[in-house]
């Protein structure tokens, strides 16, 4: 298909089309992905080209799905999992923590768990309880996985073909708002290291970090920023667990601010870890401390509050001016 | 055994011993234990274990509610389309099981719902209009669950099955003789929690009632996705009895309620309901349901409305007149019209609504977030915004 | 209905209708279910629906098998004693069971064990020295589980059912004619995650089958806490047959997990086995029975000894003479000296092994923390040390 | 009993005793908490003097333990539930996040959720695996939760007391290893505020900050840092959200560095939180970046390597050096 324009939910099903196409193994699970194609389309004509054996509805048991995953990986499959909402993942949340991050260690490296768990996060889209969190950093924090997650379609097309390569677990977290916005896909292009950073608009007096749908807002404040006569550089991380700090720590050398921005609660957010690290490595370098911002210590409000409730172009504003202002 | 073997409709096909002879026929002969009081047609029939002699008046009682609730539904429905809510899930088709059951519930009694029981609501006094807030994006969940003894709506699958019997086992602890029902779907049956919840109620013996409306539809998957045998007999294993009704009947679905619930108070501990019935309707206003099921299967469940064969059955022993009817409809244009408006004039929460309630006791981290917030947006005001 | 009436023995004393009364004949039929090919005293019966006829070589390994199960188990929890061990979890009582099961698996079965099948391992051929690194503290689990095809052991209860089922899953879709069989506990039928996968193992027929070890205790709890009636008729409402067995029976455990097996590949589908059996030890070398069991009841099960019961088959058919018993001796006393010596020359692992295998395809945070590791340890080794 | 030398896990047990002798609405509920009373013995004997009634032996399902316990909650009563140990948390994770944490909010108000969730947790006692994981960044990170630990008897005391007074839900780590370790335990004492940190030690140089069962590892690294002519400040932090920042602040504010200290992994933990806000709060104040010193992002190590994986005295003076040295 080469370079084509798309949308990322469209890239996520071209790339788990391709993956069930080149190897057999691939397995996609989950409820409602069959005959429905997933409540998001993300696997939309799957089960109808690759049938039932292959793209399987599963009854409505989250930690069922992972743990029949697991065992399908201890056989040799590679199963793609699909949670159908980001507060929906809980239920498995111990088969996640417990069985699959840790068994490859538990076995001495003697098995591998190539699973990939997709999960639409974040808000945005006015959805009832339960349908709109960001509940990254309660993967991040547990060893034994990856979390990722693509701002683009492009990144979503590739670094779910690297996912589903991984003979490693990955959280995949899809941005459920994003699921529409197009851009262009090149599946005959060489992808970079899945969990590298990358600066998508380079500046020089502040840093800005943010991962899944917080890179639009934030490369939309580094243009409103610009027209101030500041020029604020945008890291896409991608990854936020193993996190590139290496790809950060230059940046921040250079300009000497940070910002970190996420749906997800700024209290013991992925916002923290970056903080810590970056000052600890960049202490000398910072004009300003690494702001935060983020989501309240408060349950994801009813659709009709999270604009006000989510970082938008002008609460990045705002840390970027209070950075500025040090 | 071929490749594909994993499709749900496997065991159907595999031929095999004594046992899976033995289980084809306990599956054929499950449909005789449907209970029934009221035919698709509208006849009355008798059950052996089930009796029930309504008046009259609780007949047209039913009838009204039924009615009503299905207006109102439409109504939410409509507004949804307007953009009025966010989202609705229609109980089109489950009038009778909601109904039947709800009114089976005595005023002490509590209630444990998903988020379609917009029909047992109506039968615990909930003003309807309350039932919108979460759907419109104002609130989670906009009533006292106390005031009513009817939980909030929950949304995570299955996990009120395990509340319910907490509550249960604490009606119990206080001597009383309430009694408690969990309403979940077919889909929920395959949760974790609901079947920790029969365990415990089970080991408890709590007096508590578990209610699932088998629609037929977790969204977009059938029941065979979820189980092999009918749901009615999970309950067995756990050591209490399971029963499955005619979920279209509100006679039978209102004489078994009641029974479980008297058995729940007599001390005799857990029942498993299962009302049979049908997602009329999209599982919600977000779902296509043309993705994934034929249209004959809807139109035969039409012939089996749970509010044309009580019709029927009043009109056909003439225990309601024309005026009865007329007036009714009156009614649900009134109860239609209400909603609408209240729905239209229903106020967006404040935005410092984030910060309230996350604690009962207060929170430094909180109060800190909240005086942050306050002061970000107040710097808007005074027009130092970009 | 009193207010202590959460307790679970509640059920019993509960009067009650119709239904409860079916309920109790059907708790006390459930006896003759067991399925028993050997009487305590060691005589042979016969079952109707599982025959068996073993020759005396396999008997004389049967017997084998659960002698020296039973004295490396002994000599596990002597190393424990004398501290080379930090727990162990003594199988004391369910050889049988562990024997007669394993004892039925091909050697392209797979076996997902909890903590406590040494039995089991025994019979699939893993060195018993490796089953003790986890309760010496140097591993998590000390084998390739695809050597074996027998799983680490896993102690989050429950979690390992829905990997079997998985597993099976995928024997189906390979098209091999292989089964799996999951080990767990009477207290484990509880958690959610064994009811979820009794859900999908019977709506994919997985070629499964459930081993229950009904010892009767779940630490301190007896299984009244668990379930009101006898676990195997837990199968029955998820759709595939439960069975009964006597687990201190090691005929009627082959018999019956062999014909399960065979089912599973015949494309049957899943069976759950309970068998019934007895935790004759403390449930760890950390857990003192003694503050919550008699002793007579122990003393009972003593009588039930699977060993015993055995020998007195063998001893009475002639079926082994003296010399087998004392070679049997022997053998036991060189495995005990075997692995006393295996495990105390095992090492500690190597300090870097923290950061080993937490990823297959490695991670740069892992590689940096390592780093910092070896740069701070190394710095004791230059005696820069506080 | 006014002032007494008492093990933790007995004034833990002497805490709970008193609540249920109080308040006929609290329960004990959990896995072998009755006859057995509990693997730790901190509910020994309640089940005896209190009835099977009010100290329930539960079914073998987490989740199921926190589901009716909030039901339980509804109708009334406080439940004080046992979780076995750390690692075991996880099949309840979905009831706590979702349910437990959120309920209150949800009925904007209108229900209270006093249930309290005691864990064991945290390593040093030799154990198999599962059995030594300290998880409470994955609680902190939820809006809704309390999350406390006591470094000693008295406070396992009082904060045992408030937690259960308290109309939210608490999640209530006892640092296992601590278990045995006495201390003076005053029942006639008026206790401070439950979420406000504790100066343990006064120091000038650097300040150092822990819970739980680092308190004791930290008080031991400041006096051996004091023979070497180091003034190190140590504060038990005793919640871990909310955070008590005010106590940490003023006192770095004073010592101009920062270690904090905790057993579970640095990546995405509490450290992580403390040192974002800190660093804001303190930004000109600062001679260093704050270090933390915690375990390893790799599962919790098999017994004989958890004194290497563990922070000790060494680890943490090895950090008091690093900051020093800035
Ligand atoms: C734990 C969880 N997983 C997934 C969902 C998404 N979801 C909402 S409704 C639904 C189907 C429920 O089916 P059923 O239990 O039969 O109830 P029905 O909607 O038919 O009334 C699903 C999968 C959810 N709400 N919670
Ligand atoms: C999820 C979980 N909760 C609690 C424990 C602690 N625990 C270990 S063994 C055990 C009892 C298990 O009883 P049972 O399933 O009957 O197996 P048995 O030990 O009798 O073989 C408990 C509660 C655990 N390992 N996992
Ligand atoms: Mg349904
Ligand atoms: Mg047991």
């Amino acid at each position: 298909m080469a370079q084509v324009k798309m949308a990322l939910a469209k890239a996520l099903n071209e790339s788990l089309r391709k993956a069930l196409d080149t190897d057999p193994k691939v397995l996609i699970m989950g409820e409602d992905v069959g005959k429905l194609g997933g409540v998001f389309r993300v696997t939309d004509g799957l089960q109808k080209d690759f049938g039932e054996d292959r793209v399987i509805d599963t009854p409505l048991a989250e930690s069922g799905i992972v743990g029949t995953a697991i065992g399908l990986a201890l056989r040799g499959y590679r199963p793609v999992v699909e949670i159908q909402f980001d507060g929906f993942v809980f239920p498995a949340y111990d088969q996640i923590v417990t069985q699959l991050a840790k068994m490859h260690a538990r076995a001495l490296g003697k098995v591998k768990l190539p699973v990939v768990i997709r999960i639409p996060y974040g808000g945005g889209i006015g959805a009832v309880e339960h349908h709109s969190e960001s509940p990254e950093a309660l993967f991040a924090h547990v060893a034994g996985l990856k979390v990722i997650s693509p701002s683009n379609a492009s990144d979503a097309y590739w670094m779910m073909q690297q996912a589903i390569q991984s003979d490693d677990p990955v959280i995949f977290f899809e941005p459920k708002r994003r699921y529409w916005d197009k851009a262009e896909v090149d599946a005959e292009a060489i992808p970079g290291p899945l969990h590298s950073a990358r600066t998508v608009r380079s500046g020089t007096d502040l840093t800005l970090v943010a991962y899944g749908p917080m890179v639009k807002v934030c490369l939309e404040a580094a243009a409103a920023a610009e027209e101030e006569g500041r020029s604020v550089e945008v890291i896409d991380l991608r990854s936020m667990s193993p996190i590139d700090f290496d790809a950060v720590q230059a940046s921040v050398e250079r300009t000497g601010r940070l910002v970190v921005v996420h749906e997800a609660p700024v209290f013991y957010g992925s916002g923290a870890e970056i903080a810590a690290r970056i000052t600890e490595r960049c202490f000398y370098h910072l004009e300003a401390p690494v702001l935060r911002v983020g989501g309240y210590h408060a349950p994801y409000p009813p659709a009709r509050l999270e604009d006000e409730y989510l970082p938008g172009l002008d609460r990045v504003l705002d840390a970027v001016d209070r950075s500025l202002a040090y | 055994m071929t490749v594909d073997s994993t499709a749900a409709r496997k065991p159907r096909r595999s031929s095999g011993g004594k046992r899976a002879a033995a289980k084809k026929t306990a599956a054929k002969s499950a449909q005789p234990d449907l209970v029934q009081l009221l035919t698709p047609e509208g006849k009355r029939v008798e059950h052996p274990e089930y009796s029930i002699d309504p008046t009259p008046d609780e007949l047209r009682g039913l009838y009204r509610d039924m009615v009503l609730t299905r207006r109102f539904d439409a109504e939410a429905t409509a507004l949804q389309r307007q953009g009025e809510l966010g989202l609705w899930a229609s109980l089109l088709g489950q009038e009778a099981a909601q109904i039947g059951s709800g009114r089976a519930t005595r005023e002490d009694d509590y209630v444990f719902p998903t988020y379609r029981e917009h029909g047992v609501a109506w039968c615990r006094g909930v003003d309807p209009v309350n039932l919108l807030g979460m759907f419109r994006g104002v609130n989670h969940g906009g009533w006292d669950p106390n005031t009513n003894n009817f939980q909030l709506y929950t949304i995570v699958i299955g996990s009120q099955a395990l509340h319910a019997t907490g509550y249960a086992m604490g009606v119990t602890k206080d001597g009383a003789d309430s009694a408690v029902i969990a309403y979940f779907g077919d889909g929920a049956s395959s949760q974790g929690d609901v079947a920790e919840a029969f365990t415990f109620s089970a080991v408890y013996n709590a007096p508590v009632v578990f209610f699932c409306q088998n629609n037929q539809w977790a969204i977009s998957e059938p029941t065979e996705k979820q189980t092999r045998v009918p749901l009615y007999q999970r309950a067995q294993g756990f050591g209490f009895p399971g029963v499955r009704v005619d979920g279209n009947d509100v006679l039978a679905c209102l004489a078994v309620t009641r029974a479980a619930l008297e058995r729940a108070r007599r001390g005799e501990g857990p029942t498993l309901v299962e009302a049979f019935t049908y997602r009329m309707g999209a599982h919600t206003t977000s779902d296509d349901p043309t993705k994934y099921r034929r249209d004959e299967e809807r139109e035969a469940w039409e012939a089996k409305d749970p509010i044309q064969r009580l019709r029927a059955y009043l009109e056909s022993e003439k225990l309601a007149d024309d005026t009865f009817f007329t007036e009714l409809e009156d009614e649900s244009e009134k109860l239609g019209k209400h909603v609408r408006e209240a729905v239209r004039a229903m106020p967006d929460p404040d935005m410092m609504a984030i910060f309230e309630n996350v604690y009962a006791d207060g929170s430094a981290l909180v109060d800190e977030e909240r005086a942050q917030f306050a002061a970000y947006q107040a710097s808007f005001a005074d027009g130092e915004a970009k």
